[in-house]
């Protein structure tokens, strides 16, 4: 293409569909911060929206949480605003409502826009060295399909009837017949329509993600040497490509149960209930893998940096990101032990799930490898990322109860499930999305965050969350179920009251420590201070940029001459050597055939 | 749309591929996941069904067959097309895109008038889970033959207007899916008609 | 860097889209009721001469044998069971002990076309009392405030599924909740129940004038303040089925209009 | 603790596994987590300390990917026989008390073969809703079901949990060892009272469970 030139062109100097018309700078306010096809908009737009539906959701959980401390109380101040008809007191309809959109918003509206949108987004391209993606336009369009599934989801408040209650897994027949509970009116519909959009999005920017990856990295930048948020993005990606449009036609079917009135789902016209649960986990088990994968990724690199050594296992970690991957594909089984899905696949799915907690295992003792005699400077992300790895470990041994179908007959739909997930995607995904945050706010903003202050954050945080959510495995291990509104109408779990006020109670401190990040980050948006190009002296490409980087990132597009993990190098007195960095009659060639064939891993160095 | 990469130094893992054809296959790879979904729900609710209406009796087949070949001819006229601008013949080309346009609109109107037979014997979505299945399927292949079809219509606009002169990958992307529909129609009518 | 003063205002955004939603929730709460705009006006509301009004009143007497009262077995809800020592009993065939039928629903069906009437402010009250709906069957006016209330100390939820009305499905968690609702269209007869506990059942008639009665423990009725005209009325019982009556209404007159339901 | 209780023939089986499960993971926990610590005191920044140059080391990685690999298989292998007991073989139908238990927006109802030993039959000995009786020591079998949506049949003493689907009758079978009464729960989110959703387990002798069948046959 005739404009493709080293000097940076505001679409990004790459292959792309078609988006002339924003050739000639200066670039309108809309065409630079709106409708902008730079992935750096893009990704930091992603953030926005997905930190905004953070604190809606969160909000969300502790209405949840005060319910179940003080079923039936009056709530005060919000009371009067949500429920004033029935005397600020939360009927079980509304409880309901708020569970399943506290699912809904932080699973498909928070964490995957803000790990694969926002990072994906922010990072391929850098990391990568690459002034954009491959297609910007279809990365823009990959945003503006999210905002009606945003819109639509938050119309869902308003409706008659209220938003859907049947669940973030909105299990048919329950989600099909739109007079079972009040929310599953206009509500689930339109929960169904914005999921069918978010999918959308995820698609568009997975494909986007993997040709940038494969196709548009800098010289001598092999598989290989990539640095593992990329590899993990790029699994994740893959993982969208092949897993959401099957939950689109789960989605699509049940729609259509709703509307024109098809049987897929109603037993009574002959359909199969479960098999919503079959096609639905198939989707929303690799889903899980979506939402951590990025976090683990990023982990890695922020414990590598911080630890100044090179991450302990490289290929190992690569490796067991696809073995994760693969697995994740033919272990839905294990949410169905007790579904009434054919006993005898339980052996099977219990075995299948039963292996795939080892690639887990493996990084995690890749991780500590990693800080295994390092020089740990313990900053606020290295506090978190770390913090990423113990509550990863809580959430995956607590799985294997859940895989061991005759334990899992027990705990299957009680809060032990509740406590497992919570340890995965808060306790891991979420502390990665903070390490993730500090560490790259300086590439991102141009400005550093406090690090006392993310400190604060992260041991307030620390400590509400794990006094949060363990407490959840003793209520699981009292079988008291979830979804309920009120478990002391039960004999059997009347005496949990006072641990759940207590949970309740730490929540709330939970919620306000996060107000400390809110501030930090604001404060650091207007006067934190200025930013140095590479200010934790890390290896990777992105920092090779100017803080922020420019449309088109990179002066000139680097080469890579080795892998992204050189901390303490021998080659150099610096603890670390970025990947761009020449040292002459030291390097191997450059690589320029195709990658397959001569991978050069630090690794095998 | 000429370049497959940057012209800047980069790593060519695929050299002489377009990234707009990589970029296609991963949204057909994601589009088969789509429709294994659709056909798999159809399969297991069709086989664990005990009152399954004799599909021949139903459906039209042979008209459905004929429609069928003509899906197919519009691939070859697909490829014809392709072929024709790689050698540079745009005149050619232009004309192979409008026959297989041409042959696309066919199929649909068929296809409509299938639909509206069966509507006359009183079979809809919500008749029962043939019915359900039928349209599902069938409608949402519809669909993307007629996203093909415009698609089809623009890449001809653009053709006329002199483009694909120097570099046909338009062509071929539109090719890539076209096929891809016509491979879908093909397992739709095995599993759908003569199962 | 012009780009973090974006950011801020995408950040102001946000906060205000938050807000928003809190205040949506809040209108949510408050318009969940389904309340509809009064459409009791169709035109300028009917005034009705007192100096000219009659009223029709009447029984509504019961022969032949009632059958077996059906026992009602509340073990799943020890605290209503208590209330019931020798057994709780449905009510689809109440015989009063002057050999009249309770629980009948008298209306006047045609005669007042054209007429609207303005609905009464005061609300009717279904009260939830021991695992039984108080009354059992329930006569409004469409538009008319109906407080629903949960006097026993468990959840109840209730479910009508109104023909012409939105039906609706609210749960009702504690004891002395109230909850208002309307019905905007006339409707005989409304089935409401409760999903927690299967056996409770309740009937609730909505006509667009105020000329309807339930029959009580005496099983008479009365519709006064009647202009004078000819009228045609209805008496619904649940078990058996509706019965009509032509009654003429002179100036001031008192008409009066049995009826009868036989039992088998 | 009430709920602690098994009064199950394979309960006490369940209860083992999951102790198993709480050791290994335990250990695993402890020993993850120390080294986590240990290593962040230990190996925490000083001034002129460098790191350790290594990208890892093959023999490790293979070690401490076997090991935690036989055990976890282990692990699942080891559980394939209570699942089997519990899931699989069920008891002989001519040995055990049949029912059927039908789950509605918010009622369980119950019924019993009636004097023709069939189910289904229009003689059959229907039980107050949300009320099952059963015999001690006596292998029972449930035939579960719904109307309505999805619900689960779980009582916690039985370790025993089955979710219940419209259109679909799963069979479910206990032995209850020790009279009592005991709450049954709804463990399947069913629409707003499922909080509430909850039934009565009466395991009693059998003598006193045919003296109350027949009292319910009378009525």
């Amino acid at each position: 293409m005739s404009k493709q030139k080293a000097t940076p062109s505001h679409d990004g100097n790459v292959a792309h569909d078609g988006a002339h018309a924003h050739e000639h700078p200066p670039l309108s306010f809309w065409r630079k911060y709106v409708f902008s096809t730079d992935h750096k908009v893009i990704g930091i737009q992603f953030l926005f929206t997905a930190l905004f539906f953070f604190t809606l959701g969160g909000l969300l959980a502790l209405l949840i949480r005060t319910q179940l401390a003080w079923p039936w109380e009056e709530i005060p101040v919000i009371g009067s605003l949500f429920y004033a008809e029935s005397g600020g007191i939360m009927l079980p309809e509304n409880y309901l409502a708020l569970m399943t959109m506290h699912g809904t918003i932080m699973i498909f509206f928070f964490i995957i826009p803000v790990l694969s949108g926002a990072f994906g987004n922010f990072l391929i391209p850098l990391m990568i060295g690459a002034r954009d993606m491959a297609f910007p336009v279809l990365n823009m369009l990959s945003y503006w399909v999210i905002v009606p599934a945003f819109l639509v989801l938050l119309a869902a408040f308003f409706v008659e009837g209220g938003p859907p209650a049947a669940g973030w897994t909105s299990y048919a027949p329950l989600s099909a017949l739109p007079d079972m509970v009040p929310g599953s009116g206009t509500g689930q519909t339109l929960w169904l329509v914005s999921l069918i959009l978010v999918g959308t999005s995820s698609i568009m920017g997975a494909i986007n993600y993997i040709t940038t990856i494969v196709m548009l990295r800098a010289k001598g930048l092999t598989m290989f040497r990539l640095p593992m948020t990329i590899w993990a993005l790029f699994i994740t990606a893959v993982l969208v490509t092949l897993a959401t449009p099957v939950l689109a036609s789960a989605l699509i079917m049940l729609l259509l149960d709703r509307t024109i009135g098809t049987h897929f789902f109603l037993p009574d016209g002959g359909g199969h209930p479960v098999m919503w649960q079959h096609i639905f986990w198939f989707y929303s088990h690799p889903a899980v893998y979506i939402m951590i994968l990025p976090a683990m990724g990023m982990a890695s690199d922020i414990i590598a940096c911080f630890a100044r050594k090179p991450l302990f296992g490289y290929r190992p970690m690569v490796y067991s990101i696809m073995a994760i991957a693969g697995l994740g594909f033919i272990v839905w089984g294990h949410h169905m032990f007790v579904s009434g899905m054919n006993p005898t696949l339980g052996l099977a799915f219990m075995t299948s799930t039963m292996m795939i907690a080892l690639p887990s295992a493996i990084k995690t003792f890749n991780w500590l490898g990693t800080i295994w005699r390092g020089d740990l400077h313990l900053t606020a992300p290295m506090f978190n990322a770390l913090a990423f790895v113990s509550t990863f470990v809580i959430g995956g041994l607590s799985g294997v109860f859940a895989a061991a179908t005759p334990v899992d007959i027990f705990i299957q739909d009680t809060y032990w499930i509740v406590g497992h997930i919570h340890y995965v995607l808060f306790g891991g995904s979420l502390f990665g999305v903070f390490a993730a945050i500090q560490y790259w706010f300086p590439k991102m903003f141009g400005r550093m965050m406090d690090d006392r202050l993310g400190k604060w954050h992260f041991f307030l945080t620390f400590i509400s969350f794990n006094l949060v959510f363990f407490p959840m495995f003793i209520l699981g291990a009292y079988g008291m179920p979830r979804r309920v509104a009120d478990p002391y109408e039960y004999q059997l779990f009347a005496p949990l009251q006072p641990l759940n006020q207590f949970m309740t109670i730490s929540a709330y401190v939970l919620g306000a420590s996060q107000l400390i990040l809110g501030y930090n980050f604001i404060w650091a948006l207007v006067r934190g201070p200025k930013a140095a190009q590479n200010p934790w002296y890390a290896n990777t490409l992105e920092w090779v940029a100017p803080s922020p980087p420019p449309h088109g990132n990179f002066e000139t597009i680097p080469v890579v001459y080795r892998g992204p993990y050189e901390y303490a190098s021998p080659l150099v007195t610096a603890d670390y050597l970025p990947q761009h960095q020449q040292l002459d009659g030291l390097e191997p060639a450059v690589e320029t055939k195709p990658v397959q064939k001569t991978a050069i891993s630090p690794a095998s160095r | 749309m000429t370049v497959t990469y940057p012209t800047e130094a980069n790593e060519q893992p695929f050299p002489g591929l377009a990234i707009q054809k990589f970029l296609m296959w991963l949204f057909l790879a994601s589009e088969v996941m789509f429709f294994t979904g659709l056909i798999v729900a159809y399969i297991v609710i069709r086989f664990n069904s005990s009152s399954w209406p004799v599909v021949a009796e139903v459906l039209n087949v042979p008209l459905v067959a004929a429609n069928t070949f003509i899906l197919i001819c519009s691939s070859v006229t697909m490829v014809l097309a392709f072929d024709a601008f790689e050698r540079g013949q745009l005149e050619r080309g232009r004309y192979f895109l409008i026959a297989t346009m041409v042959l696309g609109i066919i199929f649909l109107s068929i296809q409509a008038i299938e639909w509206d037979e069966l509507i006359g014997h009183g079979i809809v979505a919500s008749t029962n889970l043939f019915g359900a299945t039928f349209y599902t399927l069938t409608g949402f292949h519809g669909a993307h033959v007629t996203g093909g079809v415009l698609w089809i219509l623009g890449v001809t606009i653009a053709a006329f207007r002199g483009h694909y002169g120097e570099n046909p990958i338009g062509v071929e992307v539109l090719g890539l899916y076209w096929h891809f529909v016509d491979l879908v129609w093909i397992i739709l009518f095995t599993i759908v008609y003569l199962i | 860097m012009p780009l973090r003063r974006i950011y801020l205002w995408m950040l102001c955004l946000g906060i205000i889209m938050l807000l928003v939603v809190a205040c949506g929730g809040g209108d949510e709460g408050a318009s969940a009721g389904g309340d509809e705009a009064g459409s009791g006006g169709g035109g300028d509301v009917t005034e009705v001469d007192p100096a000219t009004a009659g009223k029709i009143s009447g029984k509504v007497n019961f022969e032949g044998t009632a059958p077996e009262p059906e026992l009602i077995d509340m073990s799943a809800e020890a605290t209503c069971s208590e209330k019931y020592p020798d057994g709780a009993y449905t009510e689809k065939v109440v015989v009063n002990d002057n050999g009249t039928l309770a629980n009948v629903f008298v209306y006047v069906k045609s005669g007042l076309e054209g007429k609207t009437f303005a609905p009464p402010s005061e609300a009717a009250v279904l009260d939830q009392v021991d695992c039984h709906y108080i009354p059992h069957v329930l006569g409004v006016q469409t538009n008319q405030p109906v407080v629903i209330r949960n006097s026993d100390p468990f959840l109840h939820n209730i479910h009508p599924q109104p023909q012409n009305s939105r039906p609706f499905n609210i749960g009702q968690p504690k004891q002395g909740m109230e909850t208002e609702k309307t019905f905007p269209a006339a409707e005989i007869m409304i089935p409401v129940g409760c999903d927690v506990h299967g056996w409770m059942a309740a009937y609730i008639g909505v006509v667009d004038h105020p000329y309807f009665a339930v029959t009580g423990s005496d099983g008479s009725f009365e519709l006064p303040n009647l202009p004078p005209g000819d009228y045609t009325i209805e008496a619904w019982h649940e078990e058996y089925g509706v019965q009509e009556m032509n009654v003429t209404v002179g100036e001031q007159q008192s008409a009066t209009a049995d009826f009868t339901f036989r039992g088998t | 603790m009430g709920v602690f209780e098994n009064v199950s023939t394979y309960g006490a089986q369940v209860d083992s596994l999951y102790l198993l499960v709480l050791i290994v993971t335990g250990v695993a926990f402890f020993l993850v987590e120390g080294v986590l610590i240990y290593f962040l005191i230990r190996y925490r920044h000083r001034e002129g300390h460098r790191a350790m140059y290594t990208h890892g080391n093959r023999r490790v990685e293979i070690v401490w990917t076997v090991i935690p690999g036989f055990m976890l298989f282990g692990l699942a292998v080891y559980q394939y026989s209570a699942w089997t007991q519990i899931k699989i073989d069920r008891p002989n139908e001519a040995e055990a008390v049949v029912l059927s238990l039908e789950a509605e927006q918010f009622e369980w109802y119950a019924a019993y073969p009636g004097s023709d030993g069939e189910l289904g039959t229009d003689d059959d000995i229907g039980s107050p809703v949300n009320v099952i009786h059963v015999p001690v020591n006596q292998p029972v079998i449930i035939r579960l079901t719904a109307r309505d949506v999805l619900h689960s049949f779980f009582v916690p003493v039985l370790r025993i949990k089955q979710d219940a689907i419209p259109g679909t009758t799963i069979p479910v079978w206990f032995e209850a060892t020790q009279p009592g009464e005991y709450e049954i729960v709804c463990a399947e989110l069913c629409g707003l009272g499922h909080y509430r959703m909850r039934a009565f387990l009466t395991v009693e002798s059998e003598t006193e469970f045919q003296a109350w069948l027949a009292e319910m046959a009378a009525r």
